[in-house]
């Protein structure tokens, strides 16, 4: 499932911490106190849920948006055959369970019996196949990577060379085979994605020409709990409840995601609207604390933020500089600044709500002694300005941010920290696309950036290796460090957890010692929604489509 | 038979960088229904910021009245409210302007600024006012009157401006007509019919005029009464006949010496020797004595009053404080 | 005068072209690309989408490929929207359209009046509290006083909807569905005619105060006009003319889309939708709404021009 | 004619007359329609004529502030229309033009001291130093008194405005003067004075004019040749006694007999004339006057009479000469 | 009457500069007079005093952040409070009006003299002068600003530009490509001007185009760019702000005027913490009220009809 949430694409959030008076907020989900108080207009509403969402743009296929909010539409409206649950794991969906060989290559899928699509036809594995050559397909443009999962034949599809894909085999109505030809943990979740109808999306299929498709991304077609009504741009997107859903019509008839920008508590205040997302700080937890008819969810996100160093710059290449620039950043206080409490510093490439989650590195608390004598001993020394200086270059660096609070307090307090190092910090806000082209160039010494959500593990690290981390923005500049990079291969190259979790550990030990990144924090991702609606459980990896088919209106 | 405008003690005064200009100082002025009342006099003298005193048009930050009365048909000008002034004006008082080419206004055709007050005052519909004002241009001797009435001022010659000026002042029949120097830029020709236009008028409707010219010959055909301004005061008043036949006042005198008259040419014209006083720095002797030639010991102290001399004729002079008060 | 038009017209052509090559090179020199900012893509398949999009083509050959399709009426689809890029603008610029008509309509007669008369009373109290009341208007935020409005007027007096361009859900139609646009135009419009009023005021105040102390100003009130007639017929049609310059600008501002308010108030406006486009250099687009843009840009002002002289008979025509 | 300082001819000016929205233009004023005459060095020219029959515009062509539409002007013998920017510049100090309406040929936020001195200045006539001086001595000579250097045009009277466009014209020591109606506005007295003074001035430095004027007293006083205009043409041009003792044209007898006397009550034979007045834009065909003539032929309406010289230096456009 | 008509010599004398040089002395002897412009000066000249030298009393001029005292409303230690990050808001803001004070001034003279400047030599010569004036002008009306202003964000950038020198220049910059409005209001008002009577005068009197431009025409102009520079400066002083987000403008913790408002943009910043953006929106708010009112009186003392 390649849903993103709404974090997904860097928000421009920026408020200012309040004097912090907030109650006991605790993680999960924390209810209405008084429901009475609840707006005429949502006390209404009783066969229509309305979720706040930031731009959806018009393509509602979930492998060809190039927006994370479409994602979200089409999340509602195509279902996968396996979903992952809240703490990253496999969990079947339209698949009832899927079958791995022993050598980990091949992949075979037990569809459920009797799956239909919206409009009554029939799922099958067709279908499925139909979706996979798809995005094999060479003018497929969509950001799903299928070659990821190394399906046999796929190359040579692409190119022309075959007219079908060797590796994927419908073994009967309900069941379809895949063959790779190299282990990878992350093949299941992508291999059992969301399917889309032959009958539908197929029709006028030719190998070579995906245009037709653009027709079809604004009146979509899927297996998800609901079906597409009407989309009004810029306004909203209506759904309606799919009959046809494996796991039964949803109770609630309808369901509206309604375009809005920002914080819109104005909506959840006179009762328009159900569920939004907030940027989190105390100032808003206050507020809907005092709304009283909210249940509040709070849950620590699956991203993570870091500053990431320019390798390819001379000074960083001793990893004790690296580590100097850690211990002499107090990422405590940024943080506690910036979210007022609900971030968490990081120190590993993954969220604590994954299962690779592990706290058994060196913790780099804020230390400026510590900094400095690092500094020393790779031969940085404070020259007459108090800037430190080696081989006549001075330790100047040049950091790139994008405009929004967590900058507004980075750059002052790392100013101050950095300066007492005897290192000199400059600062530049731009837009994100301007700091991703400036690193991609290797312009920066140091810039700030967050992850998207991260699924697997490997999402987070894969950057680190030497092969692929070349540049861009999952790039190091120039990272380099062999043992990393066998222990990347290691931890793709099973599908078992419990291996794979060890061996994440070891590499999450050597990325501290030998540092990449400077891991910035976790932060958390504050939704809240009427006490009215029961059900309802946004989670870190998929936001709120997981738990969309079961929710009820009291 | 009473005045229709009875101007008494008026005084209006301007602020300017050095000092304040007693642009018109205490004028005594009376016209009566029908009668054309002739005001000539230096230039700068104060007949056009007379006439606005009397409209009521002096643009507040420059300058003010700062005394009188102006009585008009029985009201005090000063003391109406400004909706009564405002109906008064275009409609019974009514005032052609010195210079037409300002007087303007450059984006409004001539037809819809002649038709303004007609609608205004009489209430009439547009399209009646439209075919008055085609009426009125042609009146006053323009021909094309109706593409006349769709140009703009711009596009116009000086005296056809003025023509224009004179139609819409003329347009609702005022009970008084002031005319500030109407007939300059037209040729003699024009002038002869426009005077003619305007004493029609004035027969017809007993329209009261106070005509402001240079043009003695002008003032010679027109005038019942003649006024003569000198510095911002009244120096004589008479009727017409007799100011021409005997001038008292040794400025009047002067005037009359400076006219070249067609076919009595001269090497060199007659002209009052001398300037007009400063009006800032106004004293107490008579503001002629500079230029006068028949000028008395007590003109340098003391301002001649204006007095009348019982046979309709009054004058400012010293010279004829005695011959007063001898005819007494 | 037709002659002029046609020269007009051609230096028209000629500008839009000189303009729609700054243009192409300011977007295709702008930092980042529509293919970098997909943050899940790896490097190989970053090069594969930038072939498929062209993008890695020289900029001269791009343009040109642009302007020929563009010369053609296509201007090709949007990257991130995936639909044509002129459905997709038609989708939201009159959304947007409608805003500012509105907002503007109110915005020039308010500013009229208030122009009018602060001029009209220079110096008096109410010019005196009107000055005050555009500077403070000024020195404020747009998202202050739109998000207070809508805290005040929407959730906490609910007068009018908290935002948005209709009720959530509705299915009205017809003049049900216009009177919910109404409600829901009314704080975004008078917060845009708050905003923009001020400006204007003091364009007219100053042009009225000019126009005000002319001779024919005295003449008309020598007429006898009403005052209200001397001010709005005589000084104000002066008064206006330089307006006319404005209003010229005021039309790419129409479709322009106002970016802050439209975003405090969840309007669909255009505004959004280019913001968009640009963080993700969504290329097609941005090419197509500009040169949308600058067509009206270049028509506001060539009309503007004309109207100047239709106005201004003094102008001379060469 | 050697000595001529300007020559005009054939000169022509029609206004566009311009309708409908896009202002195509549908006719024309024939403001000034194939007008010919010549000033001698040190001569006053007098042009009078009917109101809006295209005196000040051609007076404005002579001087180029308008485009002429055809025909010549030579002002010593060098065409005015046909100089550069530049020449133009060097040329104008020595022709000036006195305006109709002073007011509107001063501008507003220019003081009247400044507003007299900055052509001094700005051909480099007269250093600063010495110009204001300058500027004072001709205001005096215009009967302006010192105190009025400082002030601002909307400060004056008519008349004073009047003088100060005189001024204006007189401070560049200019060969050649076109006046438009300079003394329409004076007084008698302060007219004298003026008049006086450009007579002397041109006594003293050969001056010439192109004397404006509806003042046909003033005109007999001041100018040596005269011109009629009517409608955009010339009717009639003599020296002056033959013009006044004996005026030739139906119109110019018309135009002596309207003067008004100085002289209550007593009214002259006033020759009226009668009929419509024809529109410049639309003339009448034939001699332009004859809608209006007392004495119209057949021929009048049908054939334009020539503009013929009917003894030395007089010259009259009338079939019944 | 004796008159002497003086003869003139005429041999050209070199050229005397005397542009209105003392038309500024003049109106500043005027100006002198209006109470209210006065008080808008010497509230502008104050205030700038107040921003330079007053941080080096100010004990908070490290802006060093405190922790302990975040957000709190004013005291005696902190006269007007602390803000979110517990450094002190009257240090900040006088120091902020060292950059917005310069930016919103700068600015404004920069781009009202290159709009007049250009507007003017448009109307004025009309003809192939205007076409091409205006034609850049419409070339640059439709150029949109984000592309632009990134660009140039990026070059600044690559140059190693100082951060906090970078606003000056992208000032400059702005105003060089902002002119086509100002220009454009200028020429269509000097299309009028120029067919006025009085430049017929100034024609016969064989006036240098220069003379004629800045002495006779843009005088009739003043209140028009008075207008355009009183509204200029508050706009300057807010755009400032939204500069930053290009990668333009300052970078924190350099505090202007615009920043600190911009950084308590909620609405609960707006109810409950006034002391954030009430200190900085009352500093814009005086400066553009100061200047208007120094505009106006200007405006009244370059008038000759206004006296009072
Ligand atoms: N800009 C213009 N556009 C159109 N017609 C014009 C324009 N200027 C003048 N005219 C017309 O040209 C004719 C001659 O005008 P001109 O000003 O030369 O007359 P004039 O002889 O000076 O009259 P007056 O003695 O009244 O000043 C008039 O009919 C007038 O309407
Ligand atoms: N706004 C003003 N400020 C200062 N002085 C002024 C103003 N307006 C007029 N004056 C002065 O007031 C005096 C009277 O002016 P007014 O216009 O009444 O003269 P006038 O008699 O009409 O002269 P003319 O015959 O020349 O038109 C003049 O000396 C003039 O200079
Ligand atoms: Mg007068
Ligand atoms: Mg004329």
């Amino acid at each position: 499932p390649a849903t993103s949430t709404q974090t997904a694409t860097p928000s421009t959030e920026a408020s200012a911490p309040a004097a912090s008076k907030v109650q006991d907020i605790k993680d999960g989900i924390n209810l209405a106190t008084d429901l009475s108080k609840l707006p005429e207009a949502a006390a209404k509403r009783t066969d229509t849920f309305i979720a706040g969402l930031t731009e959806p743009g018009g393509v509602f296929n979930p492998f060809f948006y190039h927006n994370g909010y479409d994602g979200n539409v089409s999340a509602a409206i195509f279902e996968s055959l396996v979903d992952v649950d809240a703490t990253g794991k496999p969990v079947p969906k339209l698949a009832e369970k899927w079958d791995v060989s022993p050598d980990q290559l091949t992949y075979t899928f037990h569809l459920r019996p009797n799956l239909k699509f919206s409009d009554g036809s029939p799922l099958t594995a067709e279908d499925v196949a139909f979706t996979l050559t798809v995005l094999h397909d060479k003018t497929y443009d969509g950001e799903t990577d299928i070659f990821v999962a190394s399906i046999k034949g796929g190359r040579e599809y692409k190119e022309g060379k075959a007219n079908t894909i060797e590796g994927i085999k419908v073994i009967d109505p309900q069941t379809i085979q895949i063959t790779t030809e190299k282990v990878n943990a992350k093949s299941l979740v992508l291999l059992g994605g969301q399917v889309l109808s032959k009958a539908y999306y197929g029709k006028e299929y030719k190998p070579g020409d995906l245009e037709y498709l653009r027709t079809l991304h604004g009146k979509p077609l899927g297996a998800g709990p609901y079906k597409f009504e009407a989309y009004i741009p810029g306004q909203e997107v209506r759904y309606l409840a799919n009959e046809h859903y494996y796991a039964g019509k949803p109770q609630v008839e309808h369901f509206i995601y309604k375009t809005t920008e920002g914080d819109a508590l104005q909506f959840i205040q006179t009762g328009e609207m159900d569920y939004n997302s907030f940027t989190v700080n105390s100032d808003n937890i206050e507020q809907l604390q005092q709304l009283g008819y909210v249940n509040i969810n709070l849950y620590t996100s699956s991203a993570y933020s870091y500053i990431k160093f320019n390798h390819s710059k001379p000074f960083f290449k001793d990893k004790r500089v690296r580590q100097a620039f850690i211990y002499g950043l107090d990422r405590q206080k940024i943080l506690d600044l910036t979210y007022q409490g609900y971030a968490q510093v990081a120190n590993v490439p993954i969220s604590p709500v994954s299962w690779a989650y592990t706290e058994d590195v060196n913790p780099y608390a804020y230390n400026p002694e510590k900094a400095k004598q690092l500094l020393d001993e790779a031969g940085w020394k404070p020259g007459a300005d108090g800037i430190r200086e080696k081989d006549g270059q001075k330790l100047i660096v040049h950091y790139y941010t994008t405009k929004g609070k967590l900058g507004e307090v980075l750059i002052p307090i790392a100013k101050e920290n950095y300066k007492e190092l005897g290192i000199q910090f400059e600062a530049e806000m731009m837009d994100y696309n301007a700091v991703l082209a400036r690193t991609e160039k290797g312009d920066h010494d140091l810039a700030s950036f967050s992850t998207t959500m991260l699924i697997d593990p490997d999402d987070g690290v894969e950057a680190f290796s030497t092969k692929k981390g070349k540049s861009g923005f999952t790039g190091t500049n120039g990272y380099s460090n062999a043992k990393v990079d066998e222990l990347l291969e290691a931890g793709l190259s099973t599908l078992d957890i419990e291996k794979r979790k060890a061996i994440y550990k070891d590499l999450y030990k050597e990325l501290s010692d030998d540092p990449p990144y400077i891991f910035l924090g976790y932060r958390k991702i504050l939704s809240a929604h009427n006490g009215k609606i029961k059900g309802l459980e946004p989670n870190p990896f998929t936001g709120i489509s997981t738990s969309l088919p079961g929710i009820k209106i009291e | 038979m009473n005045a229709l405008v009875e101007i008494q003690n008026l005084s209006t005064y301007f602020k300017s960088e050095q000092g304040v200009v007693k642009a018109v100082d205490a004028l005594d002025l009376r016209v009566h229904e029908g009668e054309t009342v002739c005001i000539v006099g230096e230039s700068g003298c104060g007949k056009s910021a007379a006439a606005m005193s009397l409209m009521g048009l002096i643009p507040e930050a420059v300058g003010s009245i700062v005394s009188g009365e102006i009585w008009f048909a029985g009201r005090d000008l000063r003391k109406v409210s400004k909706e009564e002034m405002r109906k008064l004006r275009g409609n019974e008082l009514a005032m052609i302007f010195q210079e037409p080419m300002s007087s303007l206004n450059p984006v409004l055709t001539i037809g819809e600024q002649i038709m303004e007050p007609i609608m205004e005052h009489q209430g009439v519909s547009k399209k009646a006012a439209q075919a008055r004002a085609v009426e009125l241009i042609e009146l006053v001797g323009i021909p094309r009157a109706k593409e006349i009435a769709k140009s703009y001022p711009h596009e116009l010659s000086g005296g056809m401006l003025q023509r224009i000026m004179i139609a819409i002042a003329i347009s609702c029949n005022p009970r008084l007509l002031i005319a500030d120097e109407p007939t300059t830029a037209l040729d003699v020709t024009i002038q002869a019919q426009i005077l003619d236009l305007l004493l029609k008028i004035k027969e017809e409707s007993q329209t009261a005029i106070l005509f402001i010219t240079h043009d003695l010959g002008v003032v010679a055909e027109m005038a019942d009464h003649v006024v003569v301004m000198y510095a911002g005061k009244v120096v004589e008043v008479s009727p017409v006949v007799e100011l021409f036949e005997e001038p008292k006042h040794p400025y009047t005198q002067g005037l009359l010496r400076s006219k070249p008259v067609l076919n009595q040419r001269k090497a060199k014209l007659y002209s009052i020797p001398g300037q007009v006083p400063n009006p800032t720095t106004l004293g107490e002797s008579c503001y002629f004595l500079d230029r006068c030639d028949q000028c008395l010991d007590i003109c340098r102290v003391k301002q001649p009053p204006l007095r009348d001399g019982g046979d309709g004729r009054k004058v400012a002079c010293w010279l004829y404080e005695e011959e007063i008060t001898r005819g007494k | 005068m037709t002659s002029y038009f046609l020269k007009r017209v051609f230096y028209m052509a000629l500008t839009l072209f000189g303009a729609s090559i700054l243009i192409f090179f300011l977007y295709a020199l702008t930092p980042g690309d529509f293919v970098d900012t997909s943050p899940k893509l790896t490097a190989e398949r970053k090069l594969e989408l930038k072939a498929m999009y062209g993008l890695d083509k020289p900029v001269v050959e791009r343009y040109f490929i642009w302007m020929k399709n563009a010369l053609q009426g296509d201007f090709g689809y949007s990257l991130q929207y995936q639909q044509p890029v002129m459905s997709l603008l038609n989708d939201y610029i009159w959304n947007s359209f409608l805003l500012a008509i509105t907002s503007t309509f109110f915005t020039w007669l308010i500013a009229i009046s208030i122009g009018v008369l602060s001029a009209a009373r220079q110096h008096s109290w109410f010019d005196a509290l009107v000055t005050i009341g555009v500077f403070a208007a000024m020195s404020l935020p747009v998202f202050f006083v739109g998000l207070l409005f809508i805290k005040m007027f929407a959730v906490d007096a609910k007068l009018f909807p908290a935002g948005g361009m209709m009720t959530i859900g509705s299915k009205e139609t017809g003049l049900a569905y216009a009177w919910d646009v109404v409600q829901h135009m009314f704080l975004p419009v008078t917060v845009l005619t708050l905003l923009s009023v001020g400006t204007l005021t003091r364009y007219f105040r100053t042009n009225m105060l000019e126009v005000i102390q002319q001779d024919f100003v005295r003449t008309a009130r020598a007429k006898g006009l009403k005052e209200k007639v001397v001010l709005h017929k005589h000084a104000l049609r002066n008064a206006l003319l330089p307006a006319i310059t404005l209003l010229g600008f005021e039309l790419p501002a129409l479709f322009g889309g106002a970016i802050i308010t439209e975003k405090i108030f969840n309007w669909p406006g255009v505004g959004q939708l280019y913001m968009q486009a640009f963080s993700v250099r969504d290329y097609p687009l941005l090419m197509g709404f500009t040169m949308f843009l600058a067509i009206l840009t270049v028509i506001g002002n060539l009309s503007a021009d004309l109207l100047y002289r239709v106005a201004d008979p003094r102008v001379r025509l060469k | 004619m050697e000595n001529n300082l300007l020559e005009v001819h054939r000169l022509k000016k029609y206004y566009p007359i311009t309708g409908g929205l896009l202002g195509r233009t549908i006719g024309h004023v024939k403001a000034v329609d194939d007008v010919s005459f010549s000033i001698q060095k040190g001569e006053t020219f007098g042009l009078v004529g009917e109101s809006g029959s295209g005196k000040s515009t051609t007076g404005r062509t002579i001087l180029r502030l308008l485009e002429k539409t055809e025909g010549e002007v030579r002002f010593q013998g060098i065409d005015v229309h046909a100089l550069n920017r530049q020449e133009l510049r060097a040329l104008r100090p020595r022709m000036q033009y006195i305006f109709q309406d002073p007011y509107s040929s001063l501008n507003p936020r220019v003081r009247i001291g400044e507003a007299l001195g900055e052509a001094l200045l700005d051909h480099g006539l007269l250093p600063q130093a010495e110009v204001r001086e300058r500027v004072l001595e001709v205001m005096a000579l215009c009967g302006l008194a010192t105190y009025h250097v400082d002030r601002y045009p909307h400060e004056f009277s008519g008349g004073q405005r009047q003088r100060i466009g005189i001024a204006r014209a007189i401070m560049m020591n200019p060969d050649f003067i076109v006046a438009d109606e300079p003394v329409s506005a004076l007084d008698v007295s302060i007219q004298a004075q003026i008049i006086n003074l450009f007579a002397e001035l041109q006594e003293q430095r050969k001056l010439t004019y192109l004397f404006i004027s509806h003042d046909l007293s003033v005109v007999e006083h001041l100018c040596t040749r005269i011109g009629v205009m009517y409608l955009g043409s010339l009717l009639e041009l003599a020296p002056r006694d033959e013009l006044f003792l004996e005026p030739l044209h139906p119109y110019t007898k018309a135009l002596l007999s309207s003067v008004p006397l100085p002289i209550p009550k007593k009214k002259r034979e006033r020759i009226v004339l009668q009929g419509d007045m024809p529109s410049p834009a639309n003339p009448p065909t034939g001699c332009k006057f004859h809608t209006r003539c007392p004495y119209v032929k057949d021929i009048c309406r049908q054939e334009v009479p020539a503009f013929r010289e009917v003894s030395t230096d007089r010259f009259v456009a009338c079939h019944l000469v | 009457m004796a008159s002497t008509v003086s003869e003139i010599a005429e041999v050209t004398r070199p050229e005397q500069v005397a542009l209105r040089s003392s038309l500024w002395h003049e109106a500043f002897l005027r100006l002198k007079k209006k109470r209210l412009a006065m008080v808008g000066l010497v509230f502008l000249l104050v205030m700038a005093a107040v921003c330079f030298i007053g941080p080096f009393f100010s004990p908070y001029a490290s802006g060093k952040i405190n922790t302990a005292m975040i957000n709190k409303p004013p005291s005696f230690s902190h006269w007007l409070g602390t803000d979110s990050l517990g450094r002190d808001i009257l240090t900040r803001l006088m120091q902020a009006g060292r950059i917005s004070l310069t930016v919103g001034i700068a600015s404004m003279v920069l781009s009202v003299s290159i709009g007049a400047l250009l507007g003017a030599l448009a109307g004025f010569y009309r003809g192939w002068v205007d076409q091409v004036i205006m034609r850049v002008a419409d070339v640059l009306m439709t150029i949109p600003g984000l592309p632009l202003l990134f660009i140039m964000g990026a070059v600044l950038s690559e140059w190693k530009i100082p951060t906090d020198y970078r606003i000056y220049i992208v000032m400059v910059m702005l105003s060089l490509i902002g002119w086509p409005g100002l220009a454009r209001m200028v020429r269509s008002q000097m299309l009028t001007l120029r067919e006025s009577e009085f430049m017929q005068a100034a024609e016969v009197l064989g006036l240098r185009d220069r003379r004629k431009l800045f002495f006779h025409l843009l005088p009739n102009l003043t209140p028009l760019l008075i207008v355009v520079a009183t509204l200029n400066v508050g706009g300057a002083i807010l755009s400032e702000s939204v500069l930053s987000y290009f990668g333009l403008g300052v970078v924190p913790p350099t505090p202007t005027w615009g920043n600190m408002m911009d950084a308590a943009n909620t609405l609960i910043d707006f109810q409950k913490r006034p002391w954030l953006w009430v200190p900085p929106g009352i500093a814009i708010f005086a400066t553009v009220i100061s200047i208007n009112l120094l505009g106006d009186g200007l405006r009244d003392a370059l008038d000759p009809k206004q006296k009072r």
